[in-house]
C-alpha cells in the first residue's frame, strides 16, 4: 500500500533533479541527459495517476513520450555534433556567440 | 443721412496714388511720379474743401457708412465715416498741410534715390491719417492709428542704408505699438462693457452715466489707457523717447508727420473721446499732468539741442504737452486749436530748417551756420514768422492759441499756468537760439562738408531753394500769421469763433467740468460752466495774464539775443559753470540710456540666456533627451539578459516557472 | 508492507541515481548513473502495475536511448567537464527558483493529490489492453508519430552530415 | 470500436496531403541532379502546400470530430489550416532563392518545411493533450533542425543547439503539465477536462498543471519571461526559416492556448495573461530599441508583438478569441514580408544584417525599400495596414473587458516601438549608402511571396471586416 | 453641376485627387520638369475644386454640409462618413491653397529625387485634407496617422543639417502623444459601438454613456495631449524649431500652415465638442499655458540668430493666441481662433516661403549672414515686408482680425488673459521688424550679398497669391466669418451660460 503521493513526489524530484542538471552541468549532453531525466519523472507521474484514475490512457501518454525521447535524441545528438564539429567544444558556457 | 458726401474717397485717393506709385512708380518718370502723388494728394485736399463747403449743409454728426467689416456674436464693426466740426478741422489741416508739404516735397527730394518709394510712402500715410480722422468708431480709427505708425516707420526709414535711421523707425514702430496695446485694452473694455465701438452709440452709452460713477474706475481706466495710447503716438512723456530719433527722417518727413499731423493723432483721440474723459476726472487730471511735465522737461531738453532739427523735435514734443494741457483741463478746443496752428508754424518751421539744411548741403548742426538771413531771405522772413509765431508773439496764430490753454490752465490749476509760462518762455528762448544761430552771425560751417547720406553738398555752395519749396513756405508761413484770428478770445475784443464752431461737439460736457476743475484742488470759478460761451466777467484778468504770457516770450527773445547774438562766447561759460546738469540736458537726461538699462537689455537677455538657453534647451529638451537615454539605458539592461549562456537562459525560465506556479497555486488556494 | 519496502528502495536508488548524475564530472558516469535511474524507474512501473510500460522502459529508454547517448559521448570523446563560471544568473536566479518552484510542486502534490495510496497493480496494463487502445482510440497519434520519427530522421542525416565541401570548411557568422 | 470512416479522413486531409508531399520530396531527392534539385522540389513543396490550401477548403463542408474525439475540424481550426498553409507557401516561395544563394539541401528543407506544417495543422485542430504534445513536437523539432540548416554558420548550429536544449526543457514543463492536468482530472481529452473542470471547484492540481502547460506554451510563442531564447534563434537561424518559424508555430501554439484556456474553462488566467502580456510588450520593445541587427531587432519586436496577441487573452472570449486570430493573421503577414525582404536583402551566407547595411536601401533598391517600410508601418500599427487593425481589435477587446490599464501599457509600447522600426526607415531613406552596391534584383519567386503578403498586409488593413467576421464566427462555435 | 450628387461626391473627390495623382506620378512621368508641372496641375485641381465647397456652402446654417456617410467596415463599425462645416471648411481651402505654392516653391530646391518629394507631398496634401473633413473617429485618426509618415520623410529625406534627429523628434513627439488619443478614441468605442462623431458627441450629451463620467477626465486629457503637441503648446514644443529648421521650405510651409491647425482644430472639434464640461474644467490651466506659449514664444523668438528659428518661435506664439481663444468659450473668442488658424497659415506660410528663398540663394538661415538685402533684391525686401506686417498684426491685414477678436474674447472671458495676451501684440512687432532690420536694413555686409538675385517669376507667381490673400482675409474678413460663425455658434451652444457673457450681450 503506497500513498500515491509518494509516486508523486518521487516523480516531482526527479523532475527537480532534471531542472537543476540543467542549470548546473556544463556539459552539452549531461545537460541533455537532464532532460531526459525530468522526462522520466513525467512519465513516473503519468504511470501513478493512470492507475489511480484506473486510466489506462496514462500509461498509453507514455509510450508516445517515449517515442518523442527517442527522436528528441536523435535530433539533439545530432545538433550536438553539429555544434561540436563547428566549436570543438561541449561546454555550454563556451557556446555563447549570440548574445546581447 | 441728409446727402451722400462720399466721404470715402477722401482717404481711399491718395491710397490710389500710393498703389500707383508702388506698383509702377519704378518705371515712371519722376515727373510722373510727382504728378500722380500730388493729383491724388490734392484731389483729396479738394474733396476736403468740398466737404467743407456743404458742411453748414449738413446735419451734424453726417455719418456714412460703408460696409461692415467685423462680426463676430453681437459685436460688429463697419467701415463707416464720421464727420462732424472736429473732423473737419482735422479733415482740412492734414489734407491742407499735407498737400503742401507733398509739393515742397518733390522739391526737397528730387535728387533722392527710390523717389516714387518716398511718394507711395508719403499717400500711404494720408490714406492712414484720414482714415483716423474720418473714422466713425474706435477700431477703424485704429486702423489709422497703426497705420500711420507704419507710414512713420515706412519714412523714418526711408534712408535704410543708414542703420541710425532704421533704428529709429523700428523704434518709432515699437514704442507706438506700447501705446497702442493701452489702445486696445482700452478698446476690449469698451466692447466688454458697451458692446460696441461705433462713437455714435459708443457716447450716447457713456453720456448715460454720471461723472460720480465715474469713480467707480471704469471709465478712468478707459480713459488712462487710451491716454497710454495718445502718449505713445503723441509722443508724451514716457513714449516721447521715439520723436526725437525720428528727425532721421526726411525734413519733409519730420513736418508732415512729426510735427502737423500724425502726433496730433493723440490729441485728436482724447478730444473724440472727450465724453469718456469729462466723465473720468482722474484720467483727465493725469493727462493734464503728462502734459505739463512733458511741456516742460521736453523743452529743457530743447534749450541745449544743437541739431537743428532736434530743437525743432524737442520743441514739437512740448508743444504737443501743451495741448494735453489743455485737454487735460477739458478745454478740448483749445487744444484742437492750439494743434491747428500748431500745425502751421511747426509745420512751417520744418520746412523752413529743410530748406535751411538744403542749401547749406544737408548740414543739420545750428554750430555750424550762421548768417544766413542775407542768403537765403525767403526761408528767413518765413522761418522768422514762424519763430514769432511759435514763441507767442501777437498777433500771431501761435499766441492765441497758446495763450487760450495758458487761460484755461489757470481756471483749473496756477500750477498748470506757472509751468505753462516758464516753458513759453523757454520755447521762445530756444526757438530764438535757434533764429540767432541759424540766421545772423557769421557763416561758420563750409557748405562743401555735405553729410554723405543726403548728397546735397555737391560743390557749388549755399543757395536759396527752388520755387517748389518756397511755395509753400510762403503759404504756410500766412496760415501762420492769419490762422490765430479765427479765434480771437473775447478779451481781446474777438469772440472766439472757432470755439463756437466746435462748441457743439464738446457741448455735452456739462456734467463733467466741476470734476475737471475741482480735481487738482483750485476750485475754478463758477462761471466757466460750458466751453464755447465765453465768461463776460474777467476779461481784466485775462489779459492781465496774456500781458504775462506775452513777457515770457519776449524775455525769452531777450536772453536769446543776449546769449547768441550780442555775448556768442557766453553760453559756452554757462554751460561750463553748470557742468554736469548741462551734460544731462545735452544728453538728454540719459533717458534712452536709461530705457536701454532697465527694459530693453534684460529683456534680451533674459529671454536668451534664461528662456532659451535656460528653459528651451536646458530644462525641456534635455528632460526629453534625457528620458531618450534613459530609454537606452533600460534597453541595454535588459540585452545583459541575452548573456548568451544556455544555463542562464533556463534559469530565467526556471525563475519564470516558479513564479508562475506560485501564482497559480496562490489563485487555487484562494 | 513489502511494497513500500520495495518502493522506497527503488526510490532512493532513483534519487541516488539522479543526484549521481548531477554530481559526476564525467559524461559517462552521468549516462551510467541515468540508466541507474531509468532501470529502477521500471521497477516502479512494475509496482504500478505497468508491466508493458516496465518493459519497453528498460528496452528502449534504458537501451536504445542511452546507448545513443553512450556512443555519442564516445564519439566526440567528451572529457571530464571543466569549471567554468559561464552564468551568474544561473547560481543567483537558477537554484533558488528551483528550489522554490520544487517545494511549491511538492507542496501541492502532497496536499491536494486528492487520493489514497494504490495497491499494487491497481491497474493491470496488460499488452493486449494497451494495444487496444493504442490502435484505436490513439490510431491518429501513433500514425502521426511515424511523422515525427521521419523528422527525426532526416533531421540526424542533415545535420550530422558534414557541410558539402563546395567552399572549404570557412565558417560564417 | 468501429473503423473510422472516409469523411474522418477527409477531417485530416490537409495534414494527410502534406506529409504525402513531403514523403514526395524525399523520394525525388536523390533522383534529381544537385543543380536543378532546389528548384523542382521548391515547386513540389509549393504544390503540396496550394493542395493542403485546397484541402482545407474541402474541409469546410465536413466539420466534427474524427478519430475518436482526436481531431475536431471547426472554423476555428479551418482558420489556422488556412493560414498555417498559406504561410508554409509564402515560406517556400521565399526559399527559391536562398537554397540557391546559401547551398544548402534542399531536399531536406523543403520536406521539414511541410512536415512541420503537418504538425502545426494538427496542433489548431486536435483536442486531445496527446496529439497536441505529439503534433507540438513535431513542429518543434522540425523547427530545431530548420533553425540549423547554415551548417557552414557557426551561429547556426548554435542557435539550433539552444533552440533544441531550451525549447525540450520547455516541452518537459509543457508535458508535465499535462501529466497534472490529467492527474487532476482523469482525462487528456480537452473537452472532458472542460467538463469536470467547470463543473466542481477545480483542484489544486489543476491550477499547477495550467501553470506548467503556460510555460511550455510560452515559451513557445516567446512570452515573456520566457522569451530570452528568441533573439539568440533569430539571428542565427536562416531568415526564411526564422520568416517560418516566427509565425506558422506561433499561430498554431496560439491556437491550442486559445483552445486550452477558453474551451477548457482554465481557471484563474486573468491576471497572470496580464502580467506577462504587460512583461512581454515592455521587454520586447525595450530590448528592440538599442539593436543593431534587424533579425535580432525583429525578434524583440516578435516577443513584444506576442504581448499584444496575450493582450486579447486576457479580454473576454467573445471579442478576444477573434482579435487574437486577426492578429495572428495579420503579423504572419508583415512579418513573413519583413524577413522574406531581409533575406533577399542579407545576400549569400547573411552578411548584410546589421542597420547599417541597409543605409541607402531607398535609392539603391526604392521597390525593395518600399515594400520593407509597408511591412514595418504595420508591424508599427499605422492605419490602413493589417498591424494597426490588429492593434485595434485587441485593445478593444481589452477595454470591453475593462482593462484599461492594459491598454495603456499597450498602446504606450506601440509608441515606443515605433522609434526602432522607425531607425529602419530611417536608415534606409535618410542615410547615404556606404557603398552603392545594387541590390540583386528580385527573383520571380520571391517576388511572388513579396506581392502577396503585401497585399495580405493591406487588405486586412483596407478590408479587415469579413477575416473578423469569420473569425466572430468560429469564436462562438469555440464558445459552444 | 449644383446636383445633390456632386455635393456628397466633392469632399471625397477633393480628398483623394491628390493621392490619385500621386499614384499616377508613381507610374508616369519621367523628367523632372514633367513631374513638377503635373504635381502642380494636380495640386491646382484640387485646389479649384475645393472652391466648390465656400461657393455652395450655405452660410448662416450650423451643422456640417456636404455629408457622405457610407459604411466601410462592418466589425468594427467603421463609416466613411465626411463632411465640413465652417470650421473645417476654410482649413480645407487653406490647405489646397498653400499646396500649390508648395509646389511651385519647390521647383527648383529640390533637385534630387523629385518624383518621390512630389508623390510624398501630394499623399500629405490628401492625408491633411482628410483629418479636416473626416466625422469618423476612426477616419479622422488615420488620417491624422497618415500625414505623420510623409511629413517625416520630407523632412528627414530633404531637409538639411540635422534632419535626421529632427524628422525622428517629430515622428516620436506626435505619434507618443497620439497613442493616448488612440486609446481615447477606443473607450469611446468600446463604450458607445460606433466612431460616427455626430453619434457620439450627442450619446455623450444625453448622457447615454454608461461610466462616461468617470473616464471623461481621462478623455479628455487623452485627446488634448495629442493636439497639445501638434499644436504645440508651451511645454510640448520643442520639436517644432527643429522640424522647421530642417525642414525643406514646402515642407515647413505646409508643416507651419496646415499641420500646426491639425492640433488647434482637433481642440475645437473633439475636445470641446466632446467634452464641454471637461473642457471648462480645465480652460484655465489651458489658457495659461497659451498665455506662457504666447508670451514665451514671442520672447524665445526675438533671440534666435536662425531666421526660420525665428519663424517657428512666432508660430507658437501666434498659436498661442489660438488656443487662449478656444478656451475663451466667447464666440468672438473662436471666430478669431478661427481666423488666426487661416491667417497664420497664410502670413507664415508666405514667411517660410521667403526664408526657403533665400535659402536657395545662400544656403543658410542664419540672419548674420545677411544685412542689407533691401539694396540687391528690393522687390523681395518689400513682400517679406509685407509678410512681416501681415504677421505682426497690422490692421487691414489678415494678422489683424484674429488677434483683435481673440483677445476680446479672452478679456471678457479672463480680463488678466486678455491684457498679458496683448502684450503679445509688442512683441511680436519687437521680434520680426527687429529680424527685418538686421536682414535688409543697412549696408550691405556680406560682399556674397551683393550680387544676390532679385525675385524670379515663379517666385513671385508663389508670392502673390499669399500677399494678395492676406490683404483681402485684412480687409473682407467676413467673407470667411460668416461661414464661420454658425459654426461657432454650434460648437458654443453647450457652454451657454458662459455663451451669455460674449462680448456685445
Amino acid at each position: 500500500m503506497v500513498p500515491l503521493s509518494y509516486y508523486l513526489v518521487l516523480s516531482g524530484i526527479l523532475f527537480a533533479c532534471g531542472v537543476t542538471g540543467f542549470i548546473i552541468k556544463r556539459n552539452i549532453i549531461t545537460i541533455f541527459m537532464s532532460i531526459e531525466l525530468m522526462l522520466n519523472g513525467v512519465n513516473l507521474s503519468f504511470v501513478a495517476f493512470a492507475a489511480n484514475w484506473k486510466a489506462l490512457s496514462g500509461q498509453v501518454f507514455v509510450f508516445f513520450v517515449m517515442v518523442v525521447a527517442a527522436a528528441e535524441a536523435a535530433v539533439g545528438l545530432a545538433i550536438i555534433i553539429a555544434v561540436y564539429r563547428n566549436r570543438e567544444t561541449l561546454n555550454v558556457d563556451r557556446v555563447n556567440l549570440l548574445k546581447l | 443721412m441728409t446727402s451722400n458726401l462720399y466721404l470715402w474717397l477722401i482717404p481711399i485717393l491718395p491710397l490710389i496714388g500710393a498703389a500707383i506709385n508702388g506698383f509702377l512708380g519704378k518705371r515712371l518718370s519722376r515727373q510722373a511720379v510727382s504728378a500722380v502723388a500730388l493729383t491724388f494728394s490734392g484731389a483729396a485736399f479738394a474733396m476736403a474743401l468740398y466737404v467743407a463747403s456743404q458742411f453748414s449743409s449738413l446735419s451734424l454728426p453726417h455719418i456714412e457708412t460703408v460696409a461692415p467689416w467685423i462680426r463676430a456674436g453681437q459685436f460688429q464693426v463697419d467701415f463707416g465715416f464720421y464727420l462732424d466740426q472736429l473732423s473737419l478741422v482735422m479733415l482740412l489741416v492734414v489734407t491742407g498741410v499735407g498737400f503742401l508739404i507733398h509739393i515742397y516735397s518733390v522739391g526737397y527730394m528730387w535728387e533722392e534715390g527710390g523717389f516714387y518709394r518716398f511718394f507711395s510712402y508719403l499717400n500711404l500715410f494720408m490714406f492712414f491719417m484720414l482714415t483716423l480722422v474720418l473714422a466713425n468708431n474706435y477700431l477703424l480709427m485704429f486702423i489709422g492709428w497703426e497705420g500711420v505708425g507704419l507710414a512713420s516707420y515706412l519714412l523714418i526709414g526711408f534712408w535704410f542704408i543708414k542703420d541710425s535711421a532704421a533704428s529709429a523707425g523700428k523704434k518709432a514702430f515699437i514704442t507706438n505699438r506700447v501705446g497702442d496695446f493701452g489702445f486696445l485694452i482700452a478698446l476690449f473694455l469698451l466692447i466688454q462693457h458697451f458692446g460696441t465701438l461705433t462713437f455714435s452709440d459708443l457716447f450716447q452709452k457713456v453720456s448715460a452715466l454720471s461723472p460720480e460713477t465715474a469713480g467707480a474706475g471704469l471709465l478712468t481706466a478707459i480713459g488712462l489707457l487710451l491716454m497710454v495710447g495718445a502718449a505713445g503716438k503723441s509722443a508724451q512723456i514716457p513714449l516721447y523717447v521715439w520723436l526725437p530719433d525720428a528727425m532721421e527722417g526726411p525734413t519733409p518727413v519730420s513736418a508732415l508727420i512729426h510735427a502737423a499731423t500724425m502726433v496730433t493723432a493723440g490729441v485728436y483721440m482724447v478730444a473724440r473721446s472727450h465724453a469718456i474723459f469729462e466723465r473720468a476726472p482722474e484720467a483727465l487730471t493725469v493727462v493734464a499732468i503728462i502734459g505739463t511735465l512733458t511741456a516742460l522737461f521736453a523743452a529743457t531738453i530743447g534749450v541745449a539741442q544743437t541739431d537743428i532739427k532736434k530743437v525743432l523735435a524737442y520743441s514739437t514734443v512740448s508743444q504737443l504737452g501743451y495741448m494735453f494741457i489743455a485737454l487735460g483741463v477739458a478745454a478740448f478746443s483749445a487744444g484742437i486749436f492750439h494743434l491747428m496752428t500748431h500745425a502751421f508754424f511747426k509745420g512751417l518751421l520744418f520746412l523752413a530748417a529743410g530748406s535751411v539744411i538744403h542749401s547749406v548741403g544737408g548740414e543739420q548742426d545750428m554750430r555750424r551756420m550762421g548768417g544766413l538771413r542775407t542768403k537765403i531771405p525767403v526761408t528767413f522772413w518765413t522761418m522768422t514768422i514762424a519763430t514769432f509765431a511759435i514763441a507767442g508773439i501777437p498777433p500771431l496764430a501761435g499766441f492765441f492759441s497758446k495763450d487760450e490753454i495758458l487761460w484755461r490752465a489757470y481756471q483749473a490749476s496756477w500750477i498748470y499756468w506757472v509751468i505753462g509760462v516758464f516753458t513759453a518762455f523757454l520755447t521762445s528762448f530756444y526757438m530764438f537760439r535757434l533764429w540767432f544761430m541759424t540766421f545772423f552771425g557769421t557763416y561758420r560751417g563750409e557748405a562743401e562738408s555735405g553729410h554723405g547720406q543726403d548728397p546735397h553738398g555737391h560743390g557749388h555752395g549755399i543757395h536759396e531753394s527752388p520755387k517748389i519749396m518756397l511755395v509753400p513756405l510762403v503759404i504756410l508761413a500766412i496760415l501762420s500769421v492769419v490762422g490765430g484770428w479765427i479765434g480771437v478770445p473775447g478779451s481781446l475784443g474777438g469772440s472766439n469763433r472757432f470755439d463756437h464752431f466746435l462748441g457743439p461737439v464738446f457741448r455735452s460736457t456739462a456734467p463733467a467740468l466741476n470734476a475737471a476743475h475741482t480735481a487738482p484742488g483750485e476750485t475754478a470759478p463758477p462761471e466757466n460752466q460750458t466751453e464755447g460761451t465765453e465768461p463776460q466777467t474777467g476779461h481784466s484778468t485775462e489779459l492781465a495774464f496774456t500781458g504775462i504770457s506775452v513777457l515770457a516770450g519776449l524775455l525769452g527773445l531777450g536772453l536769446a539775443y543776449l546769449l547768441y547774438y550780442r555775448r556768442p562766447e557766453l553760453p559756452h561759460r554757462i554751460a561750463t559753470s553748470l557742468g554736469s546738469f548741462y551734460e544731462a540736458v545735452r544728453n538728454k537726461y540719459y533717458v534712452d540710456e536709461i530705457y536701454a538699462a532697465i527694459f530693453i537689455k534684460p529683456l534680451i537677455d533674459g529671454s536668451s540666456k534664461v528662456l532659451w538657453k535656460g528653459i528651451d534647451q536646458g530644462v525641456i529638451d534635455n528632460s526629453v533627451n534625457d528620458a531618450a537615454d534613459g530609454a537606452r539605458d533600460v534597453s541595454d539592461a535588459v540585452r545583459r539578459m541575452q548573456s548568451g549562456n544556455i544555463r542562464s537562459y533556463a534559469s530565467w525560465v526556471a525563475l519564470g516557472a516558479a513564479c508562475v506556479l506560485a501564482y497559480m497555486i496562490w489563485m487555487g488556494t484562494r | 508492507m513489502l511494497h513500500l519496502i520495495i518502493f522506497l528502495v527503488f526510490a532512493a536508488v532513483c534519487i541516488a541515481g539522479a543526484v549521481s548524475l548531477l554530481v559526476q564530472r564525467h559524461p559517462i558516469n552521468s549516462a551510467l548513473s541515468l540508466i541507474a535511474v531509468m532501470v529502477s524507474l521500471a521497477v516502479e512501473y512494475l509496482l504500478l502495475g505497468a508491466e508493458f510500460v516496465a518493459a519497453v522502459q528498460v528496452i528502449v529508454y534504458a537501451g536504445a536511448i542511452m546507448v545513443l547517448f553512450v556512443f555519442v559521448i564516445m564519439l566526440l570523446n567528451a572529457g571530464v567537464e571543466e569549471r567554468t563560471l559561464g552564468s551568474r544568473v544561473a547560481t543567483i536566479f537558477g537554484i533558488p527558483a528551483m528550489l522554490v518552484g520544487s517545494g511549491l510542486l511538492a507542496w501541492v502534490l502532497v496536499q491536494r493529490s486528492g487520493t489514497g495510496s494504490v495497491a499494487a497493480g491497481a491497474l493491470w496494463g496488460d499488452p493486449q489492453k494497451i494495444a487496444q487502445l493504442l490502435f484505436h482510440e490513439f490510431l491518429l497519434p501513433f500514425e502521426v508519430t511515424s511523422v515525427l520519427v521521419l523528422i527525426a530522421i532526416m533531421g540526424a542525416v542533415v545535420l550530422a552530415s558534414r557541410p558539402d565541401q563546395a567552399q572549404p570548411g570557412k565558417k560564417e557568422g | 470500436m468501429n473503423t473510422p470512416q472516409g469523411v474522418e479522413y477527409i477531417r485530416i486531409l490537409p495534414e494527410i496531403v502534406l506529409s504525402v508531399f513531403g514523403m514526395a520530396i524525399m523520394l525525388l531527392d536523390p533522383l534529381l541532379d544537385d543543380r536543378r534539385a532546389p528548384r523542382l522540389l521548391g515547386v513540389v513543396a509549393l504544390v503540396g502546400s496550394f493542395a493542403a490550401l485546397a484541402a482545407t477548403l474541402l474541409q469546410t463542408q465536413s466539420p466534427g470530430l474524427a478519430f475518436w474525439g482526436m481531431v475536431k475540424v471547426d472554423s476555428f481550426s479551418i482558420f489556422f489550416h488556412f493560414l498555417i498553409t498559406a504561410i508554409t507557401a509564402v515560406v517556400v516561395l521565399t526559399s527559391f532563392e536562398y537554397m540557391e544563394v546559401q547551398k544548402i539541401h534542399a531536399g531536406e528543407y523543403y520536406g521539414l518545411v511541410l512536415f512541420g506544417a503537418v504538425g502545426m495543422c494538427l496542433m489548431s485542430s486536435a483536442v486531445e493533450l496527446v496529439l497536441i504534445f505529439i503534433a507540438l513536437e513535431i513542429s518543434s523539432i522540425s523547427t530545431y533542425i530548420l533553425a540549423g540548416f547554415r551548417q557552414r554558420a557557426a551561429i547556426s548550429s548554435e542557435s539550433s543547439l539552444k533552440y533544441f536544449l531550451l525549447g525540450s526543457f520547455a516541452t518537459a514543463f509543457f508535458l508535465y503539465g499535462v501529466a497534472l492536468m490529467f492527474g487532476a482530472t482523469g482525462s487528456t481529452s480537452i473537452s472532458l477536462i472542460g467538463q469536470s473542470l467547470s463543473q466542481s471547484p477545480a483542484p489544486l492540481l489543476a491550477y499547477a498543471g495550467i501553470a506548467f502547460m503556460f510555460v511550455g506554451l510560452g515559451f513557445k510563442v516567446a512570452a515573456a519571461p520566457f522569451h530570452i531564447w528568441t533573439p539568440d534563434v533569430y539571428e542565427g537561424a536562416p531568415s526564411p526559416v526564422v520568416g517560418f518559424m516566427s509565425t506558422a508555430p506561433k499561430a498554431a501554439v496560439f491556437a491550442v492556448l486559445l483552445r486550452i484556456l477558453f474551451e477548457a474553462h482554465a481557471p484563474g488566467r486573468l491576471w497572470l495573461i496580464w502580467i506577462v502580456a504587460a512583461l512581454s510588450m515592455t521587454l520586447g520593445n525595450i530590448g528592440a530599441l538599442v539593436q543593431s541587427n534587424v533579425k535580432r531587432l525583429l525578434a524583440y519586436s516578435s516577443i513584444a508583438h506576442a504581448g499584444y496577441l496575450l493582450v486579447a487573452f486576457a479580454a473576454l472570449p467573445a471579442n478576444g478569441i477573434p482579435a487574437a486570430m486577426f492578429y495572428t493573421a495579420s503579423y504572419a503577414a508583415m512579418n513573413v514580408g519583413a524577413f522574406a525582404v531581409i533575406s533577399h536583402f542579407a545576400g549569400s551566407g547573411e552578411r548584410l544584417v546589421t542597420l547599417e547595411d541597409y543605409a541607402g536601401l531607398g535609392k539603391r533598391s526604392p521597390l525593395l525599400a518600399a515594400t520593407l517600410t509597408i511591412f514595418l508601418l504595420s508591424l508599427i500599427g499605422i492605419p490602413m495596414t493589417g498591424g494597426f487593425f490588429a492593434k485595434f481589435y485587441v485593445f478593444s477587446a481589452a477595454l470591453q473587458a475593462n482593462l484599461p490599464g492594459l491598454v495603456i501599457v499597450g498602446v504606450l509600447n506601440s509608441a515606443v516601438a515605433a522609434y526602432y522600426y522607425l531607425r529602419l526607415i530611417v536608415v534606409m531613406y535618410m542615410r547615404d549608402a556606404r557603398e552603392d552596391a545594387p541590390v540583386s534584383r528580385i527573383p520571380l519567386a520571391m517576388g511572388t511571396a513579396l506581392v502577396i503578403t503585401v497585399f495580405a498586409t493591406v487588405y486586412l488593413g483596407v478590408l479587415p471586416g469579413r477575416i473578423l467576421e469569420y473569425a466572430a464566427q468560429s469564436a462562438n462555435e469555440l464558445m459552444r | 453641376m449644383n446636383t445633390p450628387t456632386i455635393h456628397s461626391a466633392i469632399l471625397t473627390l477633393v480628398t483623394f485627387i491628390p493621392m490619385a495623382g500621386a499614384l499616377f506620378l508613381v507610374m508616369f512621368p519621367r523628367r523632372d520638369r514633367e513631374i513638377r508641372g503635373f504635381a502642380l496641375l494636380v495640386s491646382l485641381l484640387t485646389f479649384v475644386l475645393s472652391l466648390h465647397l465656400p461657393a455652395y456652402f450655405h452660410r448662416n446654417q450650423a451643422g456640417f454640409q456636404f455629408e457622405l456617410n457610407v459604411p466601410w467596415i462592418p466589425t468594427p463599425n467603421i463609416h466613411y462618413h465626411m463632411g465640413v462645416d465652417g470650421i473645417s471648411m476654410w482649413l480645407v481651402v487653406l490647405t489646397t491653397f498653400l499646396t500649390p505654392l508648395g509646389v511651385l516653391i519647390s521647383w527648383k530646391s529640390i533637385h534630387d529625387r523629385v518624383k518621390e518629394f512630389f508623390i510624398l507631398f501630394l499623399i500629405l496634401e490628401t492625408a491633411l485634407i482628410g483629418v479636416f473633413v473626416s466625422l469618423d473617429l476612426f477616419l479622422f485618426y488615420f488620417f491624422w496617422e497618415a500625414t505623420l509618415i510623409p511629413m517625416a520623410l520630407l523632412i528627414g529625406v530633404w531637409g538639411h543639417g540635422r534632419r535626421v534627429y529632427a524628422a525622428v523628434k517629430f515622428f516620436l513627439y506626435t505619434m507618443i502623444a497620439s497613442v493616448f488619443m488612440l486609446a481615447a478614441i477606443l473607450w469611446l468605442y468600446a463604450r458607445t459601438g460606433t466612431f460616427d462623431f455626430v453619434t457620439i458627441r450627442n450619446a455623450i450629451h444625453n448622457g447615454q454613456v454608461e461610466g462616461f463620467a468617470a473616464a471623461a477626465p481621462w478623455l479628455f486629457l487623452g485627446f488634448f495631449v495629442a493636439f497639445a503637441v501638434k499644436v504645440p503648446l508651451f511645454p510640448f514644443h520643442t520639436w517644432l524649431p527643429d522640424a522647421h529648421v530642417e525642414a525643406p521650405t514646402a515642407g515647413s510651409v505646409i508643416l507651419a500652415g496646415v499641420l500646426l491647425k491639425m492640433g488647434t482644430y482637433g481642440l475645437l472639434r473633439f475636445n470641446l465638442g466632446l467634452f464641454p464640461e471637461q473642457a471648462r474644467a480645465n480652460a484655465s490651466w489651458i489658457s495659461i499655458l497659451a498665455l506662457i506659449g504666447i508670451i514665451y514664444g514671442a520672447l524665445v523668438a526675438m533671440v534666435q540668430p536662425n531666421m526660420k528659428k525665428l519663424i517657428a518661435y512666432s508660430s507658437i506664439s501666434h498659436l498661442g493666441f489660438v488656443v487662449m481663444g478656444i478656451f475663451s468659450f466667447t464666440s468672438a473668442g473662436l471666430d478669431g481662433a478661427m481666423f488666426i488658424m487661416l491667417a497664420h497659415g497664410i502670413s507664415t506660410g508666405g514667411l517660410f516661403m521667403l526664408a526657403g528663398i533665400l535659402y536657395e540663394r545662400r544656403h543658410t538661415y542664419e540672419i548674420s549672414e545677411y544685412g542689407g538685402l533691401a539694396t540687391p533684391m528690393p522687390a523681395y525686401a518689400t513682400f517679406f515686408l509685407f509678410i512681416t506686417l501681415a504677421s505682426v498684426g497690422l490692421p487691414l491685414l489678415n494678422g489683424f482680425v484674429g488677434e483683435f477678436l481673440v483677445l476680446s474674447g479672452a478679456f471678457s472671458a479672463h480680463p488678466v488673459y486678455g491684457i498679458l495676451g496683448a502684450t503679445g501684440v509688442i512683441w511680436s512687432a519687437c521680434y520680426l521688424l527687429w529680424m527685418y532690420q538686421r536682414v535688409f536694413f543697412g549696408k550691405v555686409t556680406h560682399h556674397e550679398n551683393l550680387a544676390i538675385p532679385d525675385l524670379t517669376g515663379r517666385e513671385k507667381l508663389a508670392l502673390w497669391p499669399a500677399a494678395v490673400v492676406a490683404l483681402v482675409m485684412g480687409v473682407a474678413p467676413l467673407w470667411w466669418l460668416n461661414a464661420i460663425e454658425p459654426a461657432v455658434q454650434s460648437a458654443l451652444a453647450p457652454f451657454s451660460q458662459l455663451a451669455s457673457k460674449v462680448v456685445g450681450q
